[in-house]
């Protein structure tokens, strides 16, 4: 009963793809995505993901869950990062733990699509402003690791590159996939509301061509993890293990806000898969920027070659029965 | 003439572009999608999709004094974010 | 009752997508979409554009009106060019003036499909054969721009680029983006003559796909319009002004010959926004080779910084209204 | 009757698309499809291939049929090479007659589509297990080319390059495109098997997107066969005629086999298609590594620039009527 | 040895390498999509799309009499079209 | 300081880039999607989806007793799969 859903989840094409991707790396195959090939997914993913967002989220309306949820997700992607970052300094300088602790505090746009699909397949509903939830989280974990590398860091950074407030704001609501994110969401919700008729129009592109294209990006994100792999070696095995307990961890908390939000099991999970995915597409960019200190390959390794694979194979179906222990069924 | 290679993060092209225009170098030339290794981080591009982007090579064909101005500015650039620059000779066809 | 339209035009996707990509670039956002992404879209959407055209051409026939529509739409791209050439001239050398007034003759397809789309959004009716003159309206505007110049420039120019009329030919009709277009009317209209059964199978691809394909493609163009938008400045306030009058103006006369030939409101629509639209595809590319003595920063600055833009979000409701009070509306 | 369904096969969309790519390099169009676009549809058209040839299997199960058909399929990709070798040997030396007997044993995709897309436009029925097939017939073409070098070869090849079994076998099996088209075969068995609601949700992007994706990609294709064929001039007369030669040959011995398997029409074409084209990815890219000795512009000039363009237009045809004479209808 | 660095016009790219072909250079490299600013022209990669192109750069690696033959076939391209042609010293590994 | 400028084909680069890795080269920088024309073979960047794969451009920057060290390893590969290496003189900015 445990190990079914694992299966499950494995045996959906996703996941599937993500395995052959990863798998042909081991082989040593010469298959390949060359750039900007994998640009372009990102790029539609994140369109339509906040397109579709932004209708759910104007046809919901702000229900009594709405605000709470949104609220919560703030917070977590506030806190997640500040107990990170304490973790990771026992080994780590300023830099490298701020920089590792806001990816883990921002989230995985394609973690959060896995676990819908999972949930399609489970049949259990879920609520369209979650993806309110996900565009929210990226910002302020950001926002977070700039301040700790501002406050905590040495003053012998060189003087030019003192972070103001605004070059920090700039970084986290301006980054690519940030603003694609979130404008992508302003436009689904405009449309959704002066311009019905539009939204079937966009149906093919944004909904049904989407799980096929999840497909054939996640078949080089197996490529890419797998590639980062083995540079986790490197890293010593206290990043290693933070970045199998860090999602862990930040699930376990998640579960229980979620709990105290009464949230139904389907937005449950996607609560927890937000609290314990992590950042490799806006927080390593922003931070490559803004922190060159960091080894980029720390928390991109990290991230990309351990955390994500784990998230997508073994943890979804993990944070499902977590949920359904947790979270009771309520009585329709 | 001298030929300046400059090789380093795209995200720091406009830093540099600005260097080169502010020194009112008489023109450049940017090669994009670079990949690479260099003493501190490994750059691929398989990787560019995360938006962190691969490197950038800019080739700068110019005067030596052209090159003497713009040094500290492109060092201090470099220095910061990681890159090289390296000087050679070269003639006008 | 004026600023309605302009405003349900600017709430549709297409168009706040070329928004969203426009201020991503004021807000220095670093939202990119890397070469060849931009070609992809570009060579799908002319694909798509002809295939779809051809079809309808096929089906509707050489109808009555099709035959002096598709007539005036070349006169009309033999004229503006003309009428522009010497509008420049006060301020520009030949070159320049031949090259852009090229541009202001010849048509923009996105601008045409973004018309296309308005007019499904308001429901009005418009007809497949239109396309045919989008097509026809691409190569004259060249061949007297090449004309132009071979005419009017000072001898002075280098004995092996003197141009013959084969070389303006090939310039104006094998230009990829005329020849991908025109090509693929051809095998839209063989394909409903011979093997009607193929169009559903294309459909998928050249129809659905579209509209979402043209949003992605403008937020692109969003990006390179406002990238190109400071460079006007250098042009001087002649050309700004140039490119916001001769879209007008243009479509003052188109709607008068719309109104000769008894067009509906959407084919007379569409035949305005050809008249009235510029091309930043085919005449560039075809006056880089032919004209390199005009400077292209001239050429594509106006018009895809801001004629293009103008077209897209002002433009087409202005030119709608015309049609509404030149056109009065025929009992059905 | 003869000419009939030659040009019913001419004016289908593809193959339309192919012609118009090749004019437009007679032509001297500068339409061009930047790299890596075509690798983008050629990645698209084998996973698409692979995974619904999957579900195809795991829904016919192996009847009767299925495995005298694919054991006949590896039969004829080691067969063919050893012929091809042969005839190939009067001229030229043993790394060049391997590498090019090698790409004629193999098959080629985008062949196979087309004959389907064929049948289809004839109604004619065929089964989704032959897409195993051609699955199975890529590597051992590969395997007979390379011992063939191994052990025809002088023996003054540098030591280090000598060939192990194992290498032999990674450059067979792990080839990308093998890779990835073995691997989304598999894939597609699972989902039907474990998942079949996942079906339905990759149908847009498998199936719906395929045609038109395969429309663009002979786009391609046709420029790039019309840019080699000039090359052909260099491989002389005798390597122009086994271009052509080869697959009819090779279609001849097919269409017996088929007789002797008792397929039905469709299957049959198929099964000839996959024995009269070659190979354009999988063996050219082996052979680059593991036979540098051999002229890329041999093996890729006569598969690319006429095999390829001759099957396509004229092959698949001629085939049809062989299969109709040789294989006389069953009654249902 | 010497090498040959020339960077223009993608448009170009044709009408140059005939002249090197005509010349029998040993072999010559070509990058596509580069980007930069010469005196006159400002090229982007953005542009791409439009057919305008980017510009290409070639290397080619060849003996000082081969270039004094292709100098003014070069240069006459150059000169229309823009773009640049520097020389600098090589030797073959 | 030298500049090392390897063109050869993008299957080789996981060969090329082992042996500057055991010399442990300062850095290196890669370019792909070269195309080109050597002695023997065209290659042209509209074969890349084949697999085939276009030329790797590669630069390395470093001393010259590093160059003399990759020499053979660096001419073996090159002498196989076919492939340029020309060095030329370079001062770091
Ligand atoms: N010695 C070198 N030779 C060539 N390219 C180098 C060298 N060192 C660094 N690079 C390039 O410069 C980039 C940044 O280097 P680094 O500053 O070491 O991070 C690397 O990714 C390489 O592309
Ligand atoms: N001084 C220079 N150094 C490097 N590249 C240059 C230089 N001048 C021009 N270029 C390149 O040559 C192209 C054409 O230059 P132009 O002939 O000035 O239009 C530019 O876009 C640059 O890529
Ligand atoms: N003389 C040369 N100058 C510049 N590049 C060359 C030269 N010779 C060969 N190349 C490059 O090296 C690649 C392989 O050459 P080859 O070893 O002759 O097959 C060619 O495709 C070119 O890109
Ligand atoms: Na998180
Ligand atoms: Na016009
Ligand atoms: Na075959």
């Amino acid at each position: 009963m445990e190990i079914n859903p694992i299966l499950q989840n494995v045996l959906a094409p996703p996941v599937l793809f993500f395995l052959i991707g990863a798998i042909s790396i081991f082989f040593k195959s010469d298959l390949e995505i060359p750039a900007p090939l994998p640009k372009l997914f990102s790029l539609y993913l994140l369109l339509a993901i906040g397109f579709k967002g932004g209708i759910e989220i104007q046809k919901s309306g702000f229900t009594d869950q709405v605000l709470p949820t949104l609220g919560a997700a703030i917070m977590m992607s506030l806190i997640i990062p500040l107990i990170g970052f304490f973790i990771l300094r026992y080994k780590f300088d300023v830099f490298n733990s701020a920089a590792i602790a806001a990816a883990y505090g921002s989230i995985s746009a394609v973690t959060f699509i896995s676990a819908e699909s999972f949930l399609e397949g489970q049949s259990i509903d879920f609520d369209g402003f979650m993806v309110g939830a996900l565009a929210l989280m990226e910002s302020p974990a950001i926002i977070v690791g700039l301040l700790l590398v501002k406050f905590a860091a040495p003053n012998n950074r060189p003087n030019s590159r003192k972070m103001h407030l605004s070059s920090i704001l700039h970084e986290s609501l301006l980054n690519g996939s940030v603003y694609l994110l979130l404008s992508s969401l302003i436009v689904g919700f405009l449309t959704a509301f002066s311009n019905p008729a539009a939204i079937s129009k966009m149906e093919p592109f944004t909904g049904q061509l989407f799980y096929g294209a999840e497909c054939f990006f996640l078949l080089d994100m197996g490529i890419v993890a797998a590639q980062r792999l083995p540079r986790l070696k490197n890293a010593g095995s206290y990043l290693i293990g933070f970045a199998i307990f860090m999602p862990l961890f930040n699930a376990f908390i998640g579960v229980f806000v979620a709990k105290l939000l009464s949230l139904g099991p389907g937005n449950a999970l996607l609560f927890v898969v937000l609290c314990a995915s992590a950042s490799y597409l806006a927080v390593p960019a922003a931070m490559r920027m803004t922190v060159p200190e960091a080894r980029s390959s720390y928390y991109i390794s990290t991230t990309l070659g351990l955390t994500f694979p784990f998230n997508i194979v073994l943890g979804i179906p993990i944070y499902m029965s977590l949920v359904n222990k947790i979270i009771p069924l309520s009585p329709l | 003439m001298k030929r300046l290679d400059l090789i380093f993060s795209e995200r720091e092209l406009d830093a540099i572009i600005n260097t080169l225009e502010k020194a009112n170098v008489p023109g450049y030339t940017v090669m994009k999608h670079a990949t690479g290794r260099g003493p501190e981080r490994v750059v691929t591009e398989d990787m560019e999709f995360t938006g962190l982007g691969s490197n950038a090579h800019v080739i700068v064909f110019c005067e030596q004094e052209l090159i003497d101005q713009m040094r500290d500015n492109i060092k201090a650039d470099l220095s910061y974010y990681g890159g090289v620059a390296y000087i050679s000779e070269a003639t006008p066809l």
